[in-house]
């Protein structure tokens, strides 16, 4: 088990929608735009890597029978804390991205990463898991919102700078709609799975 | 001499899936003729993109995937054409070939095909760029019928499908020849001639009780609205109401396969284009209604699976129980054969 | 807030602002345990009986003891660990008394705890500022709209696998793709229902 | 400051009492709702694939870490996990596991085009379907099909039909579980040792005369192969050769001398 | 006392302890950003105001209803826009309105005859990202700027304002604010 | 009218040991052993088991497994018969006892044309019937086996007394074809126990106990709608008597004896000229424009009954027992056994070779299946091996009558894919112990009902 493996096995095998399919209601509510893509990812980011520490660091003392309530009280109250540090501190980000915060506490991936692995392994590993995790939730949800952006909108816009536009000019409003969400991410699923059929037939 | 050997029975007839797609197609011609008749080129000009990208989709998709290029049975032809129907004459030609290839390639092929489709090609690619481009697809104008020979030539179709509904008479005659099954169109007409006498009778009744009558008299006699017709019936019976009960309910492979599911959908379809219908208009009603319908079609399969041959229903075990009781002397000569 | 009638309440959670459709809460086990049609009913009906609970309790928590204490920025915390304890409660009455549904439902209920479903509802309770029998209407309702949606899904999916779909979207993919009809379904008919 | 101090008094109050009280249900729940569970099967059921594909014989994955705890069966018995997964079930369970050699199925027939068809088959796809009409199409009643029944029983997609109308395996996909040879009614498919490289392609036990009316590259039972093998490792019963594949030296001469081609060698 | 009583009391006490210290933690980041909320949403609330109507640079008189909040504070119901000498020049307001998802506040601003709305602007709200939430960027917002009252709908219903594609609900909703919110401040006026 | 004959003997007779369902017979004759017409060349000890007759004269050349119209190969007795009419001697027996009867029936071969011997429906054991029932709604027998319509009315009606003798039931019925004018003029009036009988039509619920009493006679001749199938046993009884068959029961089980116009036909023989059954009449379809009937010797092979006809040009397929629900034959040389019915032939352009395509759930197999299954799903869950599923949804019911593979667009061989469901539920129940697989398997529930 050497580090960097463990990072990008967070990124390919182990990605949190196409591997373990896990936190699917963020991934789909927030990837509207890129940009609610970046800010829903880096908060379950600082989330996903101090919960995993903690409950690394404490796995030794948490009772298997109350283990579930404690890991939640531990990913709420990181939780809260960012939500009001934000909101106290930086109200720019978080006018654009106070609605999605209390859904990280209920992001499955957190929990599953504590139960799967923060339990499991030492505070080290789990750190580099929770980055490798967050890496892989960041890479996907940006994809995704930049397929339902562009084609929703006509352009990608993120933090006020425009990014791509689309020469064609009426955009396909149901991209941005939740049946757009569910569209893109049963496309990508397909070509994921094509290729890793693809790799295995050849002997992968 | 070598022979073949099949299973039985030997013997079948010659209706295949192809004579049905062409028959569809048939059936429709008369009104795609008056639609162009009546629209002109832009009409002609929509029923070809659309046809010809639903085509070429599918001949697209079938190389691609290396199965069977099967353009040849119709389907596709029949998708794109039907779609072109419910698009407005004046939208831009991109329209129809985006429609098109949506409706094969993601109403058709993601689902599996022929066959394997859960929710009906048209209605999907239909929804989807009607939500989409809301702007292009909004009908010039809703009609309704005010006399009877609005059957005849729809006043103020909006439509190509709603320019005569007498025209749609060849999805009666596909009925007649049991190419498609009667119960869903059947049970699907009835309610949506049911429910506006429904309305109309509730809210007679409403009215006496708001007006405080208690006069039994009264009340029964708002029984008698049903010889009355609502008002709502008008704007129900249009062409497009006529092309979803005979073209696009009745795609097999989006309908229960039971009997008793099958006229449960034709409820449930003709229920759910009403409510729309009531509340907004049943041009739209009668595709998202029917959409939605096709998302409940599974469900309703699976609880009409019909019991074991010889199972006694409910009411013959009422009646069956009755008859033990009284005494075989006075029985009526029905029951002697048991 | 502007009074609401429990009628639309009820309306909004069921089909508007369906849980699963629209407002993409408790997807996991909404891809996760539709496979047939029994411990998808199962399953909803776990869902109901957990968001009734949750909501009743939760109104409680927050109006008898967070808001007379200026205690709302604990509201978060406080939700998610009595919902926590509601679930593990409902596992461990499921498990016991009805094994097989136990066994098909598998991971997924414990991961009720953490089906945002739940949390959403106790959450727009309180952002919609709902009275206490508007907050059960909600949480019954987001329920059934659930469940709803669950037995569509199911009915299709255990219809489908009867049918050849192409390998490499059988499965979740395809599940998704049928989701996106039932949403195009969803989002395009009630939003003309003036309720 | 005082505020700052009732604040938190309150709040610690508040959560500490919640804390306890669900702490406290819990516990009470966890006891009167006992269900006495096996932990060890739980940990089995973790390092199992998770398939739930029934290759090894029970319902699902979940049932067969039952088994394994319960019943004793083999902890080698989950073919797609393979010996991975056997290992680290052998180490919860406290067993040793040795690896053993890769198997895959192997087609014991080359009829295919060699062989006659007695009739034209019309109908649905299937070897068993075949045979329940007429004991099936091939002149030869012991040969393979070629309909594909071992191909649609694969649920890895390891199988396929080829162009001789015989199946192979892709053995990148193959998993040995054995579901195919399981599936076939005239058990043409058994598991050959990667090691094993020389056999006999035939399951014909028909006189000489009648197989060559029906298939080219049948076993006719000539004993040629018996009479030149100099390890003495094939033997001819009932007219169809067979190879001891403990003896075989892979040395081909039986591959040569056969008249019929009906010995191979990989 | 029995083992398994005392591993009782350990769960129950760790899962206490935990709850303790989270509250902790909590309270203690409770404390001071609250207080930079309120300041945030005074200073935001003043901002919006001056840019609604920046002829009264920031001279803003409270109106006071009749009943309190929380703290027992009296509650705004709107401001009047004075200009340097004292004279009202305009209103302006925040009005609480349902949204398509939950309830959004809504800045406006109108002159002080009621004839003309100054400007528009959205204090809070939660309407979909990409969708609803576009009530916040200006292309919806300049619609509004010194536009006559009487225009204020939607252009589907003969109104100047265009609503935002497949977001009528949330349009809507912000006209219905501006509207309720004038009406009211009129009577109240006069 | 004359019955019509082979003009010459065929090169060979093949005569299968098993013609029926049960045991199969031993063979009592071996290699080069010589036999006379109406010998008894095979027979068993079993009670379910029927003897079987050599139908000429002739040296036995070989005793070995051969094709079977039923598809697979049965144990034969193959003959090459002399022109001689050398047999054993006929002894009519008119006045049997009852209790004999069932045992010369066994005796004489008969055997019914679904396979069950006629003496174990008449006196199944454990079982009492009350009513016999003869199915002549095909009409393929005047002309053929019987000369004349006259003689078909008096000699069936005759054959019905016999076999409600046998069965000691007290009511009998012969059912006919309701579009079937011929058979129908021919009962018209025909008079039993000085009464003189109509030929009632089987319409709406009135089922056989009405017309008993309507026409006040314990036998009476009905018409009713025609119906195929392979397994339509239970649905005729329940048709004609309001008796409802559970699955996995048969008629005899609630009382009833269905028999066939053959076997009453070869009991009134047997009976009244000792000739036990190595005789029949078979239909043939494809040799000429019209439908043939002929007297075939039982073990006369197909390849001699299409000769006779001049038969020339290719053929694609040949069909033993009509092309409804009959086996098509990989070769000419299968004989014509106590169950062959009918011999189609089809040119190679009139086979059918749809190839078949998913299933478009059109739901026409569900609106044509007699007993209400739902034979696409039925179809894909056989494919898929699903074979649980399958008999959730009651695929024992079916009577394999075909119609639903007969009218599916799709082309989906559904009736193949039921049987082969049903083969596999067998198969995977046979070696279930009784009391596990009671409820699973085809047991008897019928007991009180
Ligand atoms: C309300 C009603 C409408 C019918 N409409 C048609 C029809 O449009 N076309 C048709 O061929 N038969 C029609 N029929 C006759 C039915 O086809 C016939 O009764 C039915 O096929 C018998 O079905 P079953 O065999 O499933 O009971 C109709 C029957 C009823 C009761
Ligand atoms: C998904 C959808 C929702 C709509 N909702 C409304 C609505 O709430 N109120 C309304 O007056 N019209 C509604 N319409 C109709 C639109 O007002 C009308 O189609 C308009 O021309 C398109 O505007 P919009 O898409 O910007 O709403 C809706 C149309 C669609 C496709
Ligand atoms: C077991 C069995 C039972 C049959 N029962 C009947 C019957 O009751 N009525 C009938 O008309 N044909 C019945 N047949 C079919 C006929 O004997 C004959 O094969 C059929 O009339 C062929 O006609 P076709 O032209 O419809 O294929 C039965 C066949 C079998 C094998
Ligand atoms: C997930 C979802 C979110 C929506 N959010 C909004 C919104 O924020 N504002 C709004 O006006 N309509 C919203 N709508 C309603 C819809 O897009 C459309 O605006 C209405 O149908 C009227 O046009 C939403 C619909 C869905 C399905
Ligand atoms: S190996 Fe067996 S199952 Fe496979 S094609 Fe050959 S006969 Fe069929
Ligand atoms: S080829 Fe046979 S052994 Fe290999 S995976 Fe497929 S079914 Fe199993
Ligand atoms: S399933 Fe088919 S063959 Fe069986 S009874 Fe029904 S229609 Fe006849
Ligand atoms: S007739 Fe054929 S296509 Fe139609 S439902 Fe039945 S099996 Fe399917
Ligand atoms: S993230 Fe919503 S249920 Fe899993």
């Amino acid at each position: 088990m050497d580090p960097l493996s463990e990072y990008i096995r967070g990124i390919t095998r182990d990605n949190p929608i196409f591997g373990l399919v896990l936190g699917l209601c963020p991934t789909l509510a927030v990837t509207t735009s890129v940009e609610n893509a970046i800010g829903m990812s880096a908060g379950t980011a600082f989330v996903l890597v101090c919960s995993n520490i903690f409950v690394s660091a404490l796995r030794k003392q948490i009772p298997s029978a109350v283990r579930l309530p404690i890991f939640i009280i531990i990913i709420a109250t990181f939780v809260s804390i960012v939500k009001m540090i934000m909101q106290a501190y930086f109200p720019p980000m978080y006018a654009a991205l106070g609605v999605f915060i209390p859904l990280i506490v209920v992001n499955c991936i957190i929990i599953g990463r504590a139960e799967a692995y923060a339990n499991k392994n030492n505070v080290f590993y789990s750190f580099i898991d929770g980055l490798g995790t967050s890496t892989g939730f960041l890479l996907v949800l940006m994809l995704i919102g930049g397929i339902r952006e562009l084609l929703g909108t006509g352009q990608i816009v993120t933090f006020d700078h425009t990014l791509i536009t689309l020469p064609i000019n009426p955009s396909v409003t149901t991209m941005i709609l939740p049946p757009g969400a569910f569209l893109t991410i049963g496309s990508l699923m397909a070509i994921v799975n094509y290729q890793r059929a693809k790799k295995r037939a050849k002997g992968g | 001499m070598t022979y073949t050997l099949s299973a039985p029975p030997h013997k079948k007839t010659r209706l295949d899936f192809k004579t049905l797609n062409i028959s569809k197609i048939i059936a429709l011609l008369p009104l795609c003729l008056a639609a162009i008749y009546f629209f002109g080129i832009p009409a002609l000009g929509i029923i070809i993109a659309s046809v010809v990208a639903a085509v070429a989709t599918e001949f697209g998709i079938q190389t691609i995937t290396k199965k069977k290029v099967t353009i040849a049975d119709g389907h596709a032809a029949l998708v794109g054409l039907m779609l072109a129907l419910l698009i407005p004459t004046d939208a831009p030609l991109w329209i129809p070939v985006v429609g098109g290839f949506f409706a094969i390639a993601v109403g058709k092929h993601v689902f599996g095909g022929v066959g394997s489709y859960i929710f009906n090609p048209v209605l999907v690619s239909w929804v989807f760029i009607r939500s989409a481009w809301s702007a292009y697809m909004t009908p010039a104008s809703i009609p309704h019928v005010g006399q009877f020979s609005d059957l005849l030539l729809e006043n103020g179709a909006g439509l190509m499908v709603g320019v005569s509904p007498i025209l749609l008479i060849g999805g009666l005659y596909l009925i007649y020849k049991r190419y498609v099954d009667w119960r869903v169109p059947v049970a699907f007409f009835a309610t949506m001639v049911a429910l506006p006498q429904i309305m109309l009778f509730i809210s007679g009744v409403t009215a006496l009780i708001h007006e405080g009558v208690l006069n039994p008299l009264m009340y029964m006699s708002q029984l008698f609205t049903f010889l009355d017709m609502s008002p709502e019936l008008p704007y129900a019976m249009i062409g497009a109401t006529f092309f979803g009960i005979l073209f696009i309910a009745t795609d097999t492979p989006t309908s229960p396969v039971t009997k008793k599911g099958r006229i449960v959908y034709g409820i449930v379809c003709g229920v759910l284009v009403f409510i729309y219908g009531y509340f907004s208009n049943y041009v739209d009603g009668v595709f998202y209604g029917i959409f939605l319908a096709n998302c409940v079609g599974s469900y309703i399969e699976i609880n009409t699976m019909p019991a074991s041959f010889g199972t006694m229903s409910l009411p013959e075990k009422i009646y069956r129980n009755i008859m033990d009781k009284i005494p075989s002397s006075l029985k009526f000569e029905v029951i002697e054969n048991e | 807030m502007v009074e609401k009638a429990l009628f639309a309440i009820f309306m909004d959670g069921i089909f508007i602002k369906n849980f699963l459709l629209i407002q993409f809460l408790g997807l996991c086990s909404f891809v996760g345990v539709t496979k047939d049609v029994k411990s998808a009913a199962g399953m909803s009906g776990a869902v109901v009986f957990v968001m009734a609970l949750a909501s009743t309790v939760s109104y409680m928590i927050y109006n008898y003891i967070l808001v007379p204490t200026k205690m709302e920025f604990l509201d978060l915390i406080s939700f998610i660990v009595v919902i926590a304890a509601l679930v593990q409660l409902v596992e461990f009455v499921v498990r016991k008394n009805i094994p097989s549904l136990y066994r098909s439902l598998g991971i997924y209920l414990p991961l009720i705890t953490t089906n945002c479903a739940v949390l959403g509802v106790v959450l727009l309770n309180v952002s919609s500022e709902y009275n206490f029998i508007q907050s059960v209407v909600f949480g019954i309702s987001a329920g059934l709209g659930y469940t709803v949606v669950m037995l569509m899904m199911s009915g299709i999916r255990e219809r489908s696998t009867f049918v050849n779909v192409p390998s490499s979207i059988r499965g979740l993919p395809q599940a998704f793709f049928i989701a996106t009809m039932l949403s195009m379904a969803f989002v395009n008919y009630f939003w003309v229902i003036p309720i | 400051m005082s505020e700052l101090v009732t604040l938190l008094i309150q709040a610690t109050a508040i959560l500490g009492a919640l804390g306890l009280a669900v702490g406290v249900m819990l516990i009470v729940a966890s006891k009167k709702f006992r269900v006495e569970t096996n932990p060890l099967v739980d940990e089995i059921v973790e390092v199992l694939p998770g398939a739930n594909c029934g290759a090894c014989g029970y319902a699902g994955c979940a049932d067969f870490a039952e088994r394994v705890v319960n019943e004793g069966a083999p902890i080698t018995g989950c073919p797609v996990g393979g010996f991975e997964v056997a290992k680290e079930i052998g180490g919860i369970l406290g067993q040793e596991v040795s690896e053993g050699e890769e198997q895959y199925p192997f087609v014991r027939c080359n009829g295919g085009l060699n062989c006659v068809d007695r009739f034209e088959y019309v109908g649905f796809e299937d070897c068993k379907a075949v045979m329940l009409l007429s004991d099936g199409e091939k002149g030869c009643n012991y040969g393979c099909m070629g309909r594909g029944t071992c191909v649609r029983a694969c649920p890895f997609e390891a199988l396929y039909i080829g162009d001789d109308r015989l199946p192979h395996v892709n053995k990148n996909l193959c998993t040995s579980c054995g579901l195919c040879i399981a599936s076939c009614p005239n058990d043409i498919l058994a598991f050959a040792k990667e090691s094993e490289k020389v056999h006999v392609l035939c399951m014909s036990h028909d006189k000489g005369k009648a197989v060559k009316e029906s298939c080219t590259v049948g076993c006719i039972g000539c004993k040629i192969c018996e009479k030149n093998c100099p390890e003495e490792a094939i033997t001819v019963t009932k007219f169809l050769a067979e190879i001891d594949q403990d003896k075989c030296t892979a040395c081909g001469i039986c591959v040569e001398k056969c008249p019929q081609n009906t010995i191979a060698i990989r | 006392m029995s083992d398994s009583n005392k591993d009782t009391i350990v769960v129950i006490g760790k899962l206490v302890l935990i709850s303790v210290v989270a509250a902790l933690l909590l309270g203690i980041t409770y404390v001071p950003t609250s207080e930079q909320l309120k300041i945030n949403e005074a200073n935001s609330k003043k901002v919006i105001l001056g840019e609604l109507i920046p002829e009264a640079s920031g001279n803003f008189e409270e109106v006071y209803g009749d009943t309190v909040d929380d703290d027992g504070n009296p509650v705004v119901l709107y401001y009047r826009a004075l200009d340097s000498s004292g004279n009202i020049i305009g209103y302006a307001f925040f009005q609480q309105q349902a949204g398509a998802q939950a309830p959004l506040v809504v800045a406006g601003g109108v002159d002080s005859t009621f004839s003309t709305v100054r400007g528009m602007d959205v204090l809070s709200h939660e309407e979909t990202p990409g969708l609803g939430a576009k009530i916040v960027e200006d292309a919806f917002r300049n619609q509004f700027i010194d536009i006559p009252v009487d225009s204020l709908s939607l252009s589907s219903s003969g109104g100047s304002i265009d609503a935002i594609t497949g977001a009528t609900i949330s349009s809507q909703a912000v006209i219905d604010a501006l509207n309720t919110k004038i009406t009211s401040i009129e009577g109240a006026e006069e | 009218m004359e019955i019509k004959t082979l003009d010459k003997l065929p090169e060979k007779i093949i005569i299968p040991l098993r013609q029926h369902r049960g045991a199969v017979c031993e063979p009592l004759v071996k290699k080069g052993d010589r036999v006379l017409i109406g010998q008894k060349i095979g027979e068993s000890k079993e009670y379910y088991s029927s003897a079987v007759h050599s139908s000429v004269c002739g040296e036995v050349i070989a005793v070995e497994e051969s094709a079977h119209p039923d598809g697979n190969k049965a144990m034969s007795v193959v003959i090459q018969p002399e022109d001689s009419n050398e047999s054993v001697p006929f002894t009519p027996c008119k006045d049997l006892k009852p209790e004999k009867l069932a045992e010369f029936i066994k005796e004489s071969g008969i055997v019914e044309h679904y396979g069950v011997p006629t003496h174990t429906v008449l006196k199944p054991k454990g079982k009492k019937i009350d009513t016999v029932l003869i199915n002549a709604t095909s009409s393929e027998w005047i002309g053929g086996t019987f000369k004349t319509p006259k003689e078909y009315a008096s000699q069936v009606m005759d054959a019905l007394k016999l076999l409600m003798k046998a069965a000691g039931a007290k009511k009998g019925a012969i059912v006919l074809r309701d579009d079937d004018k011929e058979s129908i003029d021919a009962f018209e009036g025909i008079e039993v126990d000085k009464k003189k009988l109509r030929v009632a039509p089987l319409v709406g619920s009135r089922k056989v106990g009405y017309y008993y009493r309507e026409q006040n006679s314990d036998i009476v001749v009905l018409s009713q709608k025609r119906i195929y199938g392979k397994r339509i046993l239970n649905f005729f009884t329940y048709n004609v008597t309001g008796r409802k068959v559970k699955i996995g029961c048969d008629p005899t089980d609630v009382g009833v004896a269905v028999c066939g116009i053959k076997s009453a036909k070869a009991l009134y023989d047997a009976v009244n000229e000792g000739k036990p059954f190595f005789d029949t009449v078979v239909s043939v379809e494809g040799v000429s424009d019209k439908m043939e009937y002929i007297s075939v010797k039982i073990g006369t092979p197909f390849k001699d009954v299409i000769d006779h006809y001049g038969h020339t040009g290719d053929i694609g397929k040949i069909i033993a027992n009509g092309v409804r629900s009959g086996v098509a034959q990989y070769t000419d040389q299968v004989p014509v056994t106590k169950g062959t019915t009918r011999i189609s032939l089809q040119k190679p352009e009139e086979v059918i070779r749809d190839e078949s395509m998913e299933c478009i759930h059109c739901a026409r197999c569900v609106d044509v299946c007699p007993v209400e299954l739902i034979p696409a799903r039925l179809a894909v869950m056989a494919d898929q091996g699903r074979f649980d599923e399958c008999r959730q949804i009651h695929v024992e019911n079916c009577i394999e009558c075909g119609d639903c593979a007969a009218v599916c667009p799709s082309k989906i061989y559904i009736l193949q894919l039921i049987r082969y469901a049903k083969d596999a539920i067998e198969m995977a129940y046979s070696d279930m112990p009784a009391k596990e697989s009671s409820n699973l398997k085809l047991g008897c529930g019928c007991g009180g009902e």
